[in-house]
């Protein structure tokens, strides 16, 4: 106990802990998510106590504003599909049914050995852990970025990233394809002060966007967390009713969302040959290739977290075409 | 000299800040709290910049916290703004808090 | 330039589903293409490896730990194949059951996605690598699973969904804590591992993770309602293949980390227990046919863990086979049944089990495909699954467990009696009410299930090559 | 780095009970809440506390710098899980969509 900073962290680990406990016991939906909020950005505080800024930065952006955008965008939604949306509060939208003995004490019991299961690795792991920090010391040289956490993601474990943006493809599909041209929720009239404020912050978002990704080659930042500061473009047009999608948008947005995992897979397989395997970037030439892919992954992650949060796929409809 | 200076201003920053939440978590209605709510931290956060940019290091770290500061105020300001006029608009349907 | 198998194995569909998404009037003969082009490259793949043993390759040049390597061994390889083949003739079967346009279109860039993930978790050997592969089937799966969207196919992929998160993190926690214990995320880390009470409990973690996206009792319970619920050629990727995967995912992890003892190898034996007799008690009482195909599922999985069980102390090193042969046997035989029942249900207008008798209709190509696949899956010879159930119940003997003996012995009494519900419904004829109608005729839907359901009986023919081929590589025990 | 007699309180230790903590809240709330919505934010507490272990894997004490590798896979890991809660949430507007529409 004789570092201060001790008492910082464990009153901060304590509101992480506390926030949690809280938005899933608050009894108001809307509440529980602004409490989920705000859960996110002190984890991501804390992250950054944990020397690691990237994480942070991909939480705050993406985990939770995009994802607090999401879950808002969708409780509206719901409240106002089932006639609750002038109603003071929307405690829950799913009716509850009685629960069966059994089935709770089995849900019980399985809490219950997970927890056992992760205090026992906890508690018997080695407090730091052997890790890849000499390996990665060693081949950052030959990466052609100077930032390690964007070395691992673009060069060294190259296929996990290509297909973590797979996942965020599949995302889209699926949800074009669950959400069918449904009728949305009325846009909320914002007034004049949101109006200014979005004509204020769109071009600031472009440039902070832009810097992330661009500073992501020596420093933390990348096109993750660019990606995701782009949508907030993207919301913000969205939310101003400033862009509304239309169905002739859709070839444009099917080529937007693809444009990443697609270069970034044709990048791998061009250059393979000569004795190298996809992946493997010549040297002189990775730094390019990796800005040319993170550049261009990040258009896709702008646009998908968007259309993830718009949801459904534009088509021609009445109510659509009813809307001013 | 001007570390000291920094963080006194910190300091200062903060009890706004503190008093600001005591405001929020104290005052009646929602008009009294996003009045403690912003008028504290618009001041506690033009403090605590102003004490962050007189310790740091160079020009362009100046520069970026107050654009920082900018932005953060003007959506401070907008969002304040915006949940008033969503209270208001909810009044005259009953929601007295 | 030279393109290795494994890379196209992976990107052929890769790209397939870019194209298939970006082009959606041409999606059905861009997905055609894609899986025949994967199918040559595991063709290539099973040359090489019947050639060479185990490959590896190490993608970006990086070696493992740091980097991530490829693997294709002959159980791999075999997986692999089975994947292909089965996609190949779905998707053959695809191209006539989806009658909606719009589901036509999102029907291949998410089986192609799916694909991609399957192939991706049968050549990965990082643990990390292969979580971010059960997401990507994870995502492509439920996007399947409600394409019908009716609100049953919502509401049940919408469980699934739950499941599957769940499921996944639970894994992602586990490889963190193998992580923090190891420092190493590739398989050899494991290998090379010191047993540890924490280590235990971090593979524990994953395991569970596995055990609720596989689906094995009391986990299975957003299974039957899922796959019911989607369409026909949805069903069979859904039940026939995705489940495979965390299947696959549990037998290579198994073998790196011996079960440690045998209360571990008594509770998973038992939980297969527990999901053939409470899945045959729920397939005798559905109503529905492809809620009794969906349940049978979960009996068959149940099936496999037993098989895992069976060897007991000799541990894995024998007891894989049998379940890789089960494995095989029920995703050939489940995939024709989905679609034979898909196919019953397009031609009589339902599929509620009890009036299927007295249908005017009998699209009997359909029924004798379902009889053949229901052939395979009550484990009768000449089948694969005959030679899968035979291999347990031997193995079983062997170690002198007569419990499993007798659980594999009702679980077989049982799956006759809830399949000849069926059968006995498509013999009798005496209560048509309606003058029978004329059978619509053959379909190109029709073909893909028959081969797959003739494949399902007479691989069992080919059981040895099978055998010596999963054995290429030395996936389990004894390493060169 | 090493056991000692009894255990100082560190960072790592701290943040690594509050993930776990955070994980086990989260799934207490996706198994036993009814809500739909909320089940999806309850999982999400979950992928947070998978996180938290990962960053609290990584950290090296402040002289030395983090491991990279565990960082990246965070923020793998919190892509994947923006993609999965899209699709959920999306499933849950379809499906009230759908229930109201039978209903009326």
């Amino acid at each position: 106990m004789t570092d201060p900073v001790i008492i910082f962290d464990l009153l901060l680990a304590a509101a992480v802990v506390a926030l949690a406990v809280a938005s899933l016991s608050v009894r108001d939906l809307f509440v529980a998510i602004v409490l989920f909020i705000t859960f996110g950005l002190l984890s991501a505080l804390s992250w950054v106590r944990l020397a690691a800024p990237d994480v942070a930065l991909a939480e705050a952006a993406i985990g939770t504003g995009v994802t607090g955008a999401l879950l808002l965008k969708t409780l509206r939604h719901l409240r106002y599909v089932s006639g609750t949306l002038d109603r003071a509060e929307a405690l829950s939208v799913t009716p509850a049914a009685p629960v069966p003995a059994p089935v709770i004490w089995a849900n019980a019991a399985f809490c219950g050995l997970v927890t056992l299961g992760l205090a026992v690795a906890f508690l018997g792991a080695p407090r730091s852990g052997p890790g890849f920090d000499a390996l990665v010391a060693e081949a950052m040289p030959a990466s052609g970025v100077d930032h390690p956490v964007t070395a691992v993601l673009l060069n060294f474990r190259a296929y996990d990233t290509l297909m973590e943006v797979v996942v965020l493809l599949a995302a889209v599909i699926a949800v074009w394809q669950i959400e069918r041209g449904l009728s949305d929720a009325p846009a909320p009239v914002l007034g004049a002060v949101w109006e200014g404020f979005a004509r204020l912050t769109l071009p600031a978002i472009v440039v902070v966007g832009t810097y992330l990704l661009w500073k992501g080659a020596e420093a933390p930042g990348g096109a993750f967390q660019g990606g995701a500061v782009l949508a907030a473009v993207g919301l913000l047009l969205l939310l101003s009713r400033l862009y509304v999608p239309q169905p002739s948008h859709r070839g444009v947005a099917r080529w937007a969302f693809v444009l990443g995992t697609g270069a970034f897979a044709g990048v791998a397989l061009l250059v393979a040959g000569g004795g190298r395997v996809a992946f493997e970037y010549p040297p002189e030439h990775a730094k390019t290739l990796i800005l040319l892919i993170e550049g261009l992954v990040t258009i896709s992650i702008a646009v998908t977290l968007a259309a993830l949060f718009h949801g459904r796929e534009p088509v021609a409809l009445r109510s659509d075409r009813g809307r001013a | 000299m001007l570390d000291i200076l920094g963080a006194a201003l910190i300091g200062l920053g903060t009890v706004f800040f503190v008093a600001g939440t005591v405001g929020l978590l104290r005052f009646p209605d929602i008009f009294c709290r996003l009045h403690a709510l912003t008028k504290a931290d618009g001041l506690g956060l033009a403090l605590i910049a102003l004490g962050v940019a007189l310790m740091a290091d160079g020009a362009g770290d100046v520069v970026r916290i107050t654009l920082i500061w900018f932005f953060v105020a003007v959506a401070g300001a907008t969002c304040g703004h915006l949940i008033a006029r969503y209270a208001r608009r909810a009044m005259p349907e009953g929601r007295h808090d | 330039m030279t393109l290795d198998p494994m890379i196209l194995a992976l990107f052929a569909p890769l790209f397939g589903a870019v194209a298939a998404f970006v082009l959606p009037r041409a999606a059905g003969a861009v997905g055609l293409v894609a899986v025949l082009l994967t199918c040559g490259a595991v063709l290539a793949l099973a040359r090489q490896v019947l050639a060479a043993g185990a490959v590896t390759l190490e993608l970006g040049g990086w070696a493992p730990p740091m980097g991530i390597a490829l693997r294709a061994d002959g159980l791999g390889v075999a997986m692999l194949a089975m994947t292909a083949a089965v996609g190949l003739l779905v998707s053959v079967g695809a191209l006539d059951a989806l009658r909606e346009a719009r589901q036509r279109q999102y029907f291949w860039p998410l089986w192609l996605l799916l694909l991609t993930g399957m192939n991706g978790v049968y050549l990965g050997t990082d643990i990390f690598n292969l979580y971010v592969m059960i997401e990507v089937i994870a995502l492509a799966a439920v996007g399947l699973t409600v394409l019908s969207g009716t609100r049953e196919a919502v509401r049940a992929g919408l469980e699934y969904m739950y499941a599957s998160i769940l499921g996944a993190l639970l894994f992602l926690m586990g490889v963190g804590f193998v992580y923090l214990q190891l420092g190493r995320l590739d398989f050899a880390g494991l290998i090379a591992a010191e047993p540890s009470a924490a280590l235990s409990a971090a593979l524990a973690l994953m395991i569970v993770g596995l055990l609720l996206k596989t689906a094995l009792f009391p986990l299975h319970f957003w299974l039957p309602a899922a796959h019911a619920n989607a369409t026909a050629p949805a069903s069979a990727l859904l039940s026939g293949l995705v489940v495979k995967a965390a299947l696959y995912i549990f037998l290579r992890l198994t073998t790196h980390v011996p079960l440690p003892d045998e209360i571990l190898v008594t509770l998973i034996g038992a939980l297969g227990a527990g999901a053939v007799l409470w899945g045959g008690v729920q397939a005798l009482r559905a109503e529905r046919l492809k809620l009794l195909v969906a349940w049978s599922t979960v009996v068959q999985i149940g099936l496999i863990f037993i098989a895992f069980a069976r060897a007991g102390q000799v541990g894995l090193a024998e007891s894989w086979k049998a379940a890789a042969l089960l494995i095989l046997a029920h995703g050939v035989a489940k995939a024709a049944m989905f679609l034979a029942a898909g196919r019953i249900r397009d031609e009589v207008g339902h599929d509620i089990i009890r009036d299927l008798d007295r249908a005017p209709i009998r699209p009997t190509l359909a029924q004798f495909t379902f009889a053949l696949a229901a052939i395979s899956l009550i484990g009768l010879p000449p089948s694969l699954g005959f030679i899968g159930k035979w291999s347990l119940m031997e193995g079983a003997m062997a170690a002198g467990y007569w419990h499993w003996v007798a659980v594999t012995m009702i679980g077989t009494l049982l799956s006759v009696a809830y399949f000849s519900r069926v059968l006995a419904g498509f013999l009798r004829f005496d209560r048509v009410r309606a003058p029978l109608g004329e059978h619509q005729g053959w379909a190109l839907a029709d073909i893909a299930p028959l081969t797959l359901a003739i494949s399902a009986i007479s691989l069992g023919l080919l059981a040895a090559p099978i055998l010596s081929f999963i054995e290429l590589g030395y996936p389990f025990g004894a390493k060169p | 780095m090493m056991f000692g007699t009894m255990p100082q309180l560190t960072p790592d230790l701290i943040y690594g009970v509050a993930g776990i903590a955070v994980f086990a809240i989260g799934l207490v709330g996706a198994l036993c809440t009814q809500d739909r919505l909320r089940r999806v934010l309850a999982l999400k507490l979950c992928s947070v506390g998978a996180g938290f272990l990962l960053v609290v894997a990584a950290w090296r004490g402040p002289p030395a710098a983090p491991d990279p590798v565990p960082h990246a896979l965070v923020i793998t890991g919190i892509v994947v899980m923006v993609s999965a809660t899209a699709v959920a949430l999306a499933l849950i507007r379809r499906l009230q969509t759908l229930e109201t529409e039978d209903d009326t």
